[in-house]
């Protein structure tokens, strides 16, 4: 009996892929062009001459009939009610009669798995927020936004810069910047003071103050939420390229270099992994470390009972750079007068007015200049220390180049491989090697 | 038993449409799709057949890893998990006025939130202050760092995983119990036959059919182990991905790496790695029962 | 190894199933214990076999108490009444699992399975597993399984229960031709009178946890302690009618029976067997109501004073519905029951 | 005569010390769920976390009701889980019956076939399964009984499933055929004698499966997160993610969720249970 399934199941197999295989199309132009960038160029020209079409068809005077706008996103509790609360203002205000309707679908994750879901049976909503290196598989189908951004945006050089590279990272502006964060350093301000020191400014003052916390405390002071950003922001501040779509660009002494200073934190004992507790804001809270580089929006997790938080830029080496993470708005929808709705809800979220509620509500950072400037967001600085520090490292921020194939993976490759390094206390040399062998593979 | 009929075709009817349409479709695009090069699932396309993607992951260590780690997952923890259950399901049904307490709180694992679990038993697992390391070095041992050592990755998983099998197979094992008429456990005890070999000839043959059942089960879903991951490590895979399996890698190729052939060739491999270890118990039970 | 049970009770709740029992049974005896369903028969077996806790008295068998102990400690086999035989080992591992939990070594095992199961007739049967085999052949193995540990004390319940009429007479004759082979000391349980009588050396009638008479079949048949006793042997059965005894003559309506009796004035029930009545001339004429042919007899159903009474006659006579016959009760088979429903006197 | 009574009583205690060891380790987490609940943030990201709480927050569970339309998820919850139940029950138990009593050609074969369906993880299925669903677009009327944010789409691919049909197989199995062909000589239909008999005595079996499935419908979090934009279509388990955020999450919301999640799966399960417990009622058949 058992042969016999054996054998129904191989049959069943052949069978089945002769049918798939017939029954799905085809892309004739992907077999000849054999390469996948191929097939991107030919898509994203394709949609290009469909907005300029719109474009010169619309007369100045735009005209947008009612509709109702999708916005899936992952946002909630805290953010959800700021969001909502933008969109409610919106939804009345505008004078075209525009309802947007947000959709909450969970974590990031399930917002990527379903988006990944909805592209795959062409039911993609008319807007969602997402990260660059979730759109690689379904870039053709994201609106490109450059017209709209040259006709119908004022001043679109007031976006910081930081994010103005990341939105255009596939070869054409495809989003707009979001919920924007970037990595500080949160740490023990009364441990600091009575150790008589100073805030970390540069490398060696990670080392010095480490070394006087150890000493005196016994744990080890520093730790990293997110160790693939650590590594390029050190990499980025020690003058050095990180990774492209052609591989690891650090094999280099700069690169050894800046290898030797994160091994030897971490061999030293003064740096520890986050491990079984989880999130290293439990560990501060509970005044088990001296400090850590986490996401500014993860601040309202701190409790500091008993001692006060004090937070600063990332230190930083021979130049200064800011880690930045946070996902942007795209636009699917690829009917021309949703399309407009759509941009005229993307225009009023990155406004100045409304990022800077966004940012003072759900303590993310406002997404142009002139709003870290404005009155009402300096005066929230004034009392919200993450927001201070994020702003002096503003001008050093960068994102994580994502629009290669295999942005994802090495995210998570170099992340594992990094603690798993740190676990084996790998010399620095033999670290670089491995890291670099790592990211390569990838490809 | 009366003449081949075709109405057994007709009452199999309603639940073979509805798995055909959600269960044997996708499986055999999901077999299509592992000889498919460069297959693009967005946009439906692929650039011919070929055996590339199976070539790819059989030469991938991290698919090498993943495939030690679920085979011994797979090998500890299901006939550990049917022993313990089986030994705690007679017990309790020897039980005459608390046996509906007990089993009512061995079935509690089976309805609590999995987030709920995940926490716990990461704070069983910690190392300075868990359950497990106070109970390891009450005995004189030293602490061990289950969830910050990579070594330790694989047994923390075993443990949790055995513990959180056994409400669903306690349960069927009752179940089966009370098929069991009472008279032969009267006989047994009228031929005065000592406990441990009631256990062994009665009980045990008694719902033979359901420890073949908890053990196929206990197989399938065990080398699909994912959850049981995801929640005693927070969404990671242990440290450095030292606890990966092999779902977890089909997990990552598909919607991280979006290399869809690839995770489906993945798929097909350990489908035929389950159907293997399924059918050893077959022979097995030949074996036993010739 | 004799069987004493002295004021054995068992209650639940403030249901008595056995109320104050006292039985003692001899060694090598086999005793039927007899009564409708539900009069505690057969929980007195399961207390006899250690199976169910007695609420209070003793029961010995021999000198030696055995009311608190174990059903293993105590040597008996029991038949159960559905069999009970372990569905999963073949016939042979049936018979041999009793010797193996003594530690009897395999091949002795094997060898006295054996023997058992040529006793019991079935030793071709020794591979197949229960539930290949038909209902006498199970009951044979659960005999073979209860005997092979050579037990003091065999107890049945109902173990003819689930057979077809004729297997039961074969079977009952078997279990009997056993029992005296092996010798030894058997109670077992019945709701069949005739089975009981057929082969009990005694038998024990129950009713409602009580034991209305312990005798020798029967005597048992012939002088019944109480009316419930009467009734309940003796198929077709005892005729139970209303009779006045008025100066010493037994009357039914206007149908005299008997007399010459010193019994005191007034009305009773008596009891009449239907084989009571014998063909005497010129004697009481009663019309037939109807007749039916049971085997070697004639069942008679005969009109007397207007109640429907049934006599057994030998079928050689052709005798029809709606002939009258001159029939006379034969002497001393007339019971008469007084008001507590206990027997005064045969007349 | 004296040793069996010594060493069944020390077999005993040993007995209840495991079984009582274990059930307190089996509870630990069910219990930690209930007081977390209770527990303030800190209390529960305090290392090493307290066990008891010191003054109970029952405010969570009033925050934790408000921050989603609990009352809406729940609705749909009852409407998935009891759905689905009674799909699965009707063709588990017919496809059982087919597969224990039944003769047909290619019996074996299929069976084959629906195991092998367990064998691949349906991780790979789930996006296939989103398409299908998302093409079947069915409206009567204005209600939609098909296609992505309807009943149909939360309980329809889950009303059949290999995994209880298996299980139900192996209690069918265990009714002696002389039932079944008894039952053929008195000309009982093959329908009557599954509905009459073989269900009746399987009744604990069936009401074991039912629960089973009840349970994991009604913790189903993926599938109807995926198959429903509307916030009216999600279910229980999706309220969840109110309390989660990529930085970190409100543990004692999430715990007081669970807790309000769990509890009428308690009830149902506690009002149940002497089904499953209660005995198989043995026909007269020996052996």
């Amino acid at each position: 009996m058992k042969k016999k399934i054996v054998a129904t199941l191989l049959t069943a197999v052949m069978a089945a892929s002769a049918l798939a295989g017939c029954a799905q199309k085809v892309d004739p132009n992907a077999d000849t062009a054999a390469s996948k960038e191929a097939t991107e160029e030919t898509t994203q020209d394709a949609t290009k001459e469909e907005a300029k079409t719109d474009e010169t068809a619309a007369p100045e005077e735009k005209t947008i009939e009612s509709c109702e706008i999708e916005f899936w996103h992952g946002m909630s509790n805290k953010q959800e009610e700021v969001l909502t609360q933008l969109t409610d203002e919106f939804n009345s205000s505008n004078e075209y009669g525009i309802t947007v309707t947000l959709v909450n679908q969970g974590s990031y994750g399930d917002l990527s798995q379903k988006l990944q879901a909805a592209a795959a049976a062409d039911g993609l909503p008319d807007m969602a927020q997402a990260y660059n290196n979730w759109l690689n598989p379904y870039i053709d189908k994201v609106v490109d936004l450059s017209d709209f951004v040259a006709t119908d945006f004022d001043n679109y050089d007031d976006i910081i810069e930081a994010y103005r590279n990341e939105c255009s990272e596939f070869g054409f502006v495809h989003a707009l910047p979001f919920n924007k964060s970037t990595y500080v350093m949160f740490y023990n301000k009364t441990v600091l003071d009575e150790l008589g020191l100073e805030a970390p400014k540069t490398w060696e003052d990670l080392t010095t103050i480490g070394e006087a916390y150890v000493e005196k405390y016994g744990n080890a002071a520093w730790g990293v939420d997110d160790l693939a950003g650590f590594v390029e922001a050190s990499l980025r501040q020690n003058g050095e390229g990180y990774v492209d779509a052609t591989g690891a660009l650090f094999n280099t002494d700069g690169g050894l270099e800046t290898m030797t200073y994160i091994m030897d934190l971490y061999n030293n004992g003064l740096a520890r992994l986050v491990g079984e507790d989880k999130y290293f804001s439990n560990v501060l809270s509970a005044q088990a470390m001296l400090g850590y580089i986490g996401s500014s929006t993860g601040a309202s997790y701190i409790t500091a009972d008993g001692w006060e938080l004090g937070v600063c830029p990332v230190p930083s080496n021979k130049e200064s750079a800011a880690y930045c993470a946070g996902t942007n708005l795209v636009m699917f929808t690829q009917d021309s007068n949703k399309q407009l709705a759509a941009w005229e809800y993307m225009k009023w979220l990155t406004s100045a007015e409304a990022t800077v509620t966004w940012a003072v509500g759900t303590g993310y950072l406002p997404v142009r200049t002139s709003a870290y400037e404005s009155a009402e967001y300096q005066e929230f600085m004034a009392s919200d220390v993450t927001a201070t520090a994020a702003y002096e490292q503003s001008d050093a921020f960068f994102t994580s180049l994502a629009s290669y194939d295999a942005s994802n993976d090495v995210r998570t490759a170099v992340a594992a491989k990094m603690e798993e390094l740190i676990l084996d206390e790998t010399e620095p040399q033999d670290a670089l090697d491995a890291l670099v062998e790592e990211i390569n593979a990838q490809f | 038993m009366e003449k081949k009929s075709m109405k057994g075709w007709l009452y199999l009817l309603p639940a073979l449409i509805i798995i055909t349409v959600f269960t044997l479709y996708p499986l055999i695009r999901a077999f299509s799709m592992s000889i498919m090069l460069d297959y693009d699932m967005i946009h439906n396309t692929f650039t011919g057949y070929g055996l590339e993607n199976y070539q790819k992951v059989l030469s991938d260590k991290s698919f090498h890893k993943a495939l030690g780690n679920t085979t011994i997952y797979a090998v500890v923890v299901v006939p550990c998990s049917i022993i313990l259950s089986l030994l705690i399901a007679a017990m309790i049904n020897g039980t005459k006025k608390t046996k509906g307490l007990f089993q009512t709180i061995y079935f509690l694992p089976y309805v609590t939130s999995v987030i709920a679990i995940g926490i716990v038993w990461s704070w069983i697992y910690n190392s300075r202050y868990g359950l497990l390391n106070s109970i390891i070095s009450f005995f004189g041992f030293d602490p061990i760092e289950w969830l910050n050592k990579p070594k330790y990755a694989l047994p923390a998983l075993i443990i949790f995983a055995v513990w959180k099998s056994m409400a669903f197979n306690i349960m069927v094992f009752l179940a089966g119990l009370q098929t069991i008429p009472k008279e032969i456990y009267d006989a047994a005890k009228v031929d005065s036959t000592p406990r441990w070999r009631v256990f062994l000839r009665i009980t045990v043959p008694g719902i033979a059919p359901m420890i073949v059942y908890s053990y196929i089960m206990g197989i399938i879903s065990a080398f699909k182990v994912y959850n049981e991951v995801y929640s005693l490590y927070g969404g990671k895979a242990g440290p450095a991905d030292s606890a990966i399996t092999v779902v977890y890698y089909i997990w990552k190729k598909f919607y991280q790496s979006f290399k869809y052939g690839e995770a489906a060739a993945a798929a097909v491999i350990l489908f035929f790695i389950i159907l293997a270890f399924t059918m050893v118990q077959k022979l097995v039970r030949k074996f036993l029962s010739r | 190894m004799d069987i004493r049970i002295e004021n054995l009770t068992k209650a639940y709740g403030d249901f008595k199933a056995v109320d104050n029992m006292n039985l003692t049974v001899g060694d090598g005896q086999l005793v039927g214990l007899l009564g409708p369903s539900g009069c505690g028969k057969s929980t007195t077996l399961f207390m006899l076999a250690g199976l169910t806790e007695a609420t209070t008295g003793r029961i010995f068998f021999g000198d030696k108490e055995v009311t608190k102990v174990a059903p293993e400690d105590r040597g008996i086999g029991l038949v159960f009444q559905n069999y009970a035989l372990y569905p999963h080992m073949t016939v042979e591992d049936n018979i041999m699992f009793p010797l193996i939990n003594r530690k009897v070594r395999k091949d002795a095992a094997r060898q006295q399975a054996y023997e058992m199961a040529k006793l019991v007739q079935i030793e071709n049967l020794l591979k197949r597993k229960p539930s290949e085999l038909s209902g006498g052949q199970q009951q044979r193995v659960a005999i073979a399984r209860a005997l092979v540990k050579k037990p003091e004390v065999l107890l049945l319940d109902e173990p003819l229960s689930n057979l077809d009429a004729k297997l039961r007479v074969e079977t009952r004759e078997e279990i009997r031709r056993i029992q005296q082979e092996v010798g030894i000391t058997t109670i077992f349980v019945t709701h069949d009178q005739e089975e009981a009588m057929s082969i009990s050396d005694q038998i024990a009638v129950m009713k409602s946890g009580v034991v209305q008479q312990f005798d020798v079949p029967q005597s048992m048949y012939l002088n019944p302690c109480n009316r419930f006793v009467a009734t309940f042997l003796g198929t077709p059965e005892i005729n139970i009618i209303d009779v006045e005894v008025l100066g010493g003559t037994i009357k039914c309506g206007d149908v005299v029976l008997r007399t010459g009796v010193d019994v005191k004035n007034g009305t009773y029930k008596a009891g009449i067997r239907p084989e009571s009545f014998t063909h005497r001339e010129n004697d009481h004429k009663y019309s037939v109501n109807s007749v039916r042919m049971i085997g070697r007899d004639l069942l008679l159903h005969l009109d007397m004073a207007g109640r429907d009474v049934r006599a057994i006659t030998h079928s050689g006579q052709s005798i029809t519905t709606g002939d009258t016959v001159e029939f006379s009760v034969r002497e001393s088979s007339i019971i008469l029951f007084g008001s507590d429903d206990k027997v005064i006197g045969k007349f | 005569m004296k040793s069996t009574k010594v060493s069944n009583l020390v077999l005993d205690i040993l007995k209840f010390t495991i079984l009582i060891l274990g059930a307190i380790i089996t509870m630990m987490p069910f219990v930690w769920m209930i007081l977390s609940s209770l527990k303030t943030s800190s209390e529960i990201t305090a290392i090493p976390p307290t066990f008891f709480p010191k003054d109970p927050q029952w405010s969570n569970y009033q925050e934790a009701w408000s921050r989603a339309p609990f009352l809406r998820y729940f609705v749909n919850t009852v409407i998935v889980a009891v759905g689905s139940t009674f799909g699965v029950l009707i063709t588990t138990v017919l496809s059982a019956f087919a597969f224990s009593r039944l003769n047909f050609p290619g019996k074996k074969l299929i069976f084959s076939l629906l195991m092998a369906t367990l064998m691949i993880p349906g991780e790979m299925l789930v996006i296939t399964n989103y398409i299908t669903v998302y093409n079947m677009k069915l409206e009567i009327g204005e209600t939609r009984i098909m296609g992505i944010d309807s009943y149909g789409a939360l309980i329809i691919p889950w009303i059949a499933s290999v995994f209880y049909i298996y299980l139900l197989t192996q209690f069918f199995m265990q009714v002696p055929d002389a039932i079944y062909l008894a039952a053929k000589v008195d000309k009982c239909s093959d329908w009557k004698f599954m509905w009459k008999i073989m269900l009746p005595m399987n009744k604990q079996a069936v009401v074991t499966i039912g629960i089973l499935n009840f349970i994991s419908s009604w913790n189903a979090f993926m599938w109807p997160l995926l198959v429903t934009n509307d916030p009216n279509m999600r279910v229980l388990s999706n309220g969840l993610t109110q309390f989660q955020s990529e930085a970190g999450s409100d543990y004692q919301l999430i715990m007081a969720a669970s807790c309000i999640l769990v509890m009428p799966i308690i009830i149902i399960y506690l009002f149940l249970r002497k089904y499953i417990i209660e005995g198989v009622t043995r026909s007269g058949l020996k052996g």
